[in-house]
């Protein structure tokens, strides 16, 4: 293992420093680790978020003006804990409540939602909204469900600029959801990734073999092939896309008046011909930027060909795994209302424009 | 024969789990990565190492097992930290205040928290989760009447739900993603739980 | 091999076409292949740069308002030829002169001083100034010189964002020339890289040893040591950058009154306590900009210990080699000219704030 | 014995040239991937390719040899397209117009080739660089005193300062970064230019 770390049991320490050092307009906390906007959240709703460490720039790269008030990064590939999305939330609560976005895996989703239990024993008021998008798993039934991916980073860019716009708590729920149902994602891996915990890669790859409908944990995908071309990977992930069908699941939400957690049946939409989407060809850390705009090229040609009209788009590494080689593809249909807030300004480490 | 099991017991069960989370770090890790995310030693190890720090003084063994219950909810991440939290949380309820429990309670003890994974994870056996191995354990103690044969008995329970795991689909947890590719391999959950149950009964044996 | 790649004798060709097709703001134009502003540049002095591909997001990702106006991309790590820039130059002419920012690796300079010629044959005027940043290498009288690093891009942005402001061409190539002078740079790889052409790496490291001083044509750095922690890493770059010594040296220049290129005697600063300074911790391409946290946090306190303040700092991938894991630090000295022209506006794909 | 030179065997030396390029890709590369950036034989075969390719017909030895160092310079890029485009744009000047030439004619050409060389790269024989074998070649040829004896001493030469580069210190190109640690190795660019040289032989004696 070759990294630039110092210890490999504190890397999400040294690298927090160094996030803090760079970025005096966040503030970093440790025992437990967040990050936060300086200075707190007023009169608006608070968005936070987090996850396993090893995905950066998500999410503490998202944090800023525009974009999330809070992000809790847990050990490598492992999601946070309570205690840190606890004090996150007392830090950023602004009075007007708060919302979390989680990616739908099983330790995130468990960990948010007893944080948010224990936020509102505080009398803050917290909603969770579970981003699952990624359409490499087909079934919700016999699985813990989709994954999420790109869709996350869109979702936290569109929340931010929602809550700035001075979105309510419930209508900033809804948005999120929205978002959610209306983002797909499928990624694939060329080489696996080592955590420094363990120091050895998190799967083997054959010198020739690829992995499609990777998470972003160093887990397994849920096919494995021989290499082949861009054009033909682009194909693949494109096609799981865009024929996806209605996908219907049940998600657990916060119910205000029940004052529990029920479970919500969602169902996402399908891509159709005169869809306008914002396009995201994500790295997962290892392959270089010029690559990515190889398999942009191919998709903007298969949107096209579907009807589909990329009007905005992102080309870079936004939610990684480590130093995997590869990449994953998201498509967010967008309509006024979604196109406006992602083009709100936003001043965060990985993502500005407009200030 | 063992009559109560006493908190001075109920502490060397913890202490021994720590070490056995610490003994077999890499070997959770590595059934992990076979169809998770390889951290589960390094998790298991990182929260009972907590465990073991936070342990408040004095013999209360629902307060012992509260604690450790917050202290895995506070340091291990993923999804074993909240369903292992929730477990010696939901267990450690009736039993405050006692520096001793019976069969009875220990049996309650392990139905309660069962059901509290259950209810955290949404889950049930058969799902190749560490459910696989704490549901048969539960069961079998009750079923064996008394401490000493319960244990006896939820270990070897354990044991073989554990095993039994290997030919599982698994259903539940990020295992879940590898669908038929998720076969043929041991559950890390299950496992852990196989190690705290038989961590116990050495406890108690030793204590005997 | 495992890129995502369709050609590997094409890979530049398909990657522009991506390129292109992600950002419609600017033009790509093949055969020659160049990128540049779309629209052209008006009553100002152009800003144009270059070189070998795989150093993505330089140059091209910089090409766009307040940066440059064109860029010139060659075949993977081998630098452009004359016809490109000569092409790029009379696409981008504004009546005003071209500045080209070129990086000290003897097929980039003889290239760009080829098109100079040919351009200024065109009654088009041209200078050219080359950028020789990396400490690594101590001397010029037995070596091709210091190479061209992190200072390219810190050049490339305040240039453009002083042709903005109409700064003419003289005071342009002075300016250049200062920000040159002011930058220090110095890399290190923990493991190499692999051209699409080639298939194999560029050169051989062991599992527990690092490259120290490296280029970023894969070219093998000055020093092989055995892998280190971040921080011994970190100090030993500072180390090199703060005991840097006044470098000496002569670089090619257009002289206008003599109508020659001529060798013009330059001398570097030296870092002083009490200097404030723009950071460049910049990823080589693999390695997670997580890690480079790591590094900036050492950089900081050792420029603290120095008693250098970092004024403004940029951490990520900005001048890279493909897939290569390491990093480079920059250091570049300011005053308030080049901190005004550093914080004025810019929108590339790779650098935007302000706008 | 070849008294004159024809632009038909120009011809043939430039895609002899060409041949021996693409068969050495690999061969040029790895040399370079030893003390530079592994792309020589990939710059020199593209540009090859190139100049073959857009070569003029006729038998105009200046005009050929101009084409030469167009394509060289619009092809190959790096330190090596601009160096071999100037080396012969400078040998093709004297000989525009002529379809044949003579031992004197040529003996000009390749001193006029390596001043191009020096001019444009700054550089002198001793430093590493594809100047190690034209230099020498240029100077044996012109004490040859004819065309044949010539050639085959100007390849002999060019053998002979490619394989002196081994134990030089780099102080041009890029392999002049690795100081001490570009002994040892053989200079790519002075590789190439032996091989030049020699396919203007192998040209010279088919042609007889
Ligand atoms: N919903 C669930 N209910 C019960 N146990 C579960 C559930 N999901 C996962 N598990 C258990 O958690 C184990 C994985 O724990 P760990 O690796 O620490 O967390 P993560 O999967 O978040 O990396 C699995 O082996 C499985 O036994
Ligand atoms: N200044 C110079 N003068 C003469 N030859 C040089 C000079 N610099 C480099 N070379 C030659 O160029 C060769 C390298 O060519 P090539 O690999 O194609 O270009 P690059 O170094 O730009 O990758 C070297 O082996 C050397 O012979
Ligand atoms: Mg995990
Ligand atoms: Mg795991
Ligand atoms: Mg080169
Ligand atoms: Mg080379």
């Amino acid at each position: 293992m070759k990294k630039l770390i110092n210890n490999a049991e504190d890397v999400v320490v040294e690298q927090l420093k160094g996030f803090g050092a760079a970025h005096p307009e966040i503030e970093v906390h440790f025992d437990p680790n967040f990050v936060c906007v300086a200075g707190g959240v007023k009169d608006r709703v608070a968005v936070m978020s987090g996850g396993g460490s090893g995905h950066e720039p998500l999410h503490g790269g998202f944090v800023g003006q525009g974009m999330l008030d809070a992000a809790c990064p847990g050990p490598v590939f492992t999601s946070p804990t309570p205690d840190q999305m606890y004090e996150a939330g007392k830090a950023i609560n602004g009075g007007k409540g708060i919302l979390q976005i989680v990616k739908n895996y099983t330790g995130d989703v468990l960990n948010f939602q007893m944080a948010a239990d224990m936020l509102r024993d505080e009398g803050i008021e917290v909603r969770n909204i579970i981003i699952d998008d990624d359409v490499a798993l087909k079934d919700s039934l016999y699985t813990a469900g989709r994954r999420g991916l790109g869709t996350t980073v869109l979702a936290e860019k569109i929340c931010g600029a929602a809550s700035l716009e001075g979105y309510d708590l419930d209508k900033l729920t809804a948005l999120c959801k929205k978002v959610n149902i209306h983002g797909k994602s499928m990624g694939m891996a060329l080489t696996p990734c080592t955590t420094p915990q363990n120091g050895t890669p998190s799967f083997e790859l054959a010198e020739d073999e690829i992995e499609i409908g990777i998470g972003i944990h160093g887990e397994p995908g849920v096919e494995r092939t021989k290499i082949k071309s861009a054009d033909e990977i682009t194909e693949t992930l494109c096609r799981h896309i865009f024929e996806d069908e209605a996908y219907t699941r049940k998600l657990s939400e916060w119910d205000v008046e029940k004052g529990d957690w029920v479970d919500t049946e969602l169902t996402d939409i399908t891509f159709q011909k005169g869809d306008e989407v914002i396009a995201l060809v994500n790295g997962m850390g290892g392959t270089p930027v010029s690559e990515l705009y190889t398999v942009y090229n191919k998709l903007a040609e298969v949107a096209g060909s579907h009807g589909v009209k990329i009007v905005r788009n992102l080309v870079g590494n936004y939610i990684t795994s480590l130093e995997m080689a590869g990449m994953s593809i998201t498509l967010q249909k967008v309509d006024d209302e979604l196109l406006r807030l992602y083009d709100a300004p936003v001043k965060t480490p990985a993502l500005r424009w407009g200030v | 024969m063992t009559e109560m099991l006493t908190g001075a017991t109920v502490r060397k069960w913890i202490e021994k789990t720590a070490a056995v989370m610490a003994e077999n770090r890499t070997y959770l890790t590595e059934l992990d990565k076979a169809i998770g995310d390889a951290d589960h030693g390094n998790n298991m190890d990182r929260g009972f190492k907590a465990v073991v720090e936070k342990l408040p003084e004095g013999d209360d063994i629902g307060a012992l097992l509260k604690a450790v219950s917050m202290a895995l909810i506070s340091k291990v991440g993923g999804a074993a930290g909240p369903l292992y939290g929730t477990m010696f949380l939901q267990g450690s309820k009736p039993l405050m205040g006692k520096s001793e429990i019976s069969f009875e309670e220990l049996a309650q003890f392990f139905e309660d928290a069962v059901a509290g994974v259950k209810m955290r994870g949404k889950a049930e056996a058969g799902e190749k989760t560490m459910l696989d191995a704490l549901v048969p354990a539960a069961e079998a103690f009750r079923k064996a009447g008394d401490l000493d044969a319960g244990l006896k008995a939820a270990v070897e329970a354990a044991e073989q739900g554990m095993k039994d795991t290997i030919p599982m689909i698994a259903k539940k947890g990020r295992a879940s993603y590898l669908g038929e590719r998720s076969r043929d391999h041991q559950d890390p959950g299950a496992t852990s739980s196989y190690m705290i149950v038989k961590a116990l009964e050495d406890a108690v044996s030793e204590a005997a």
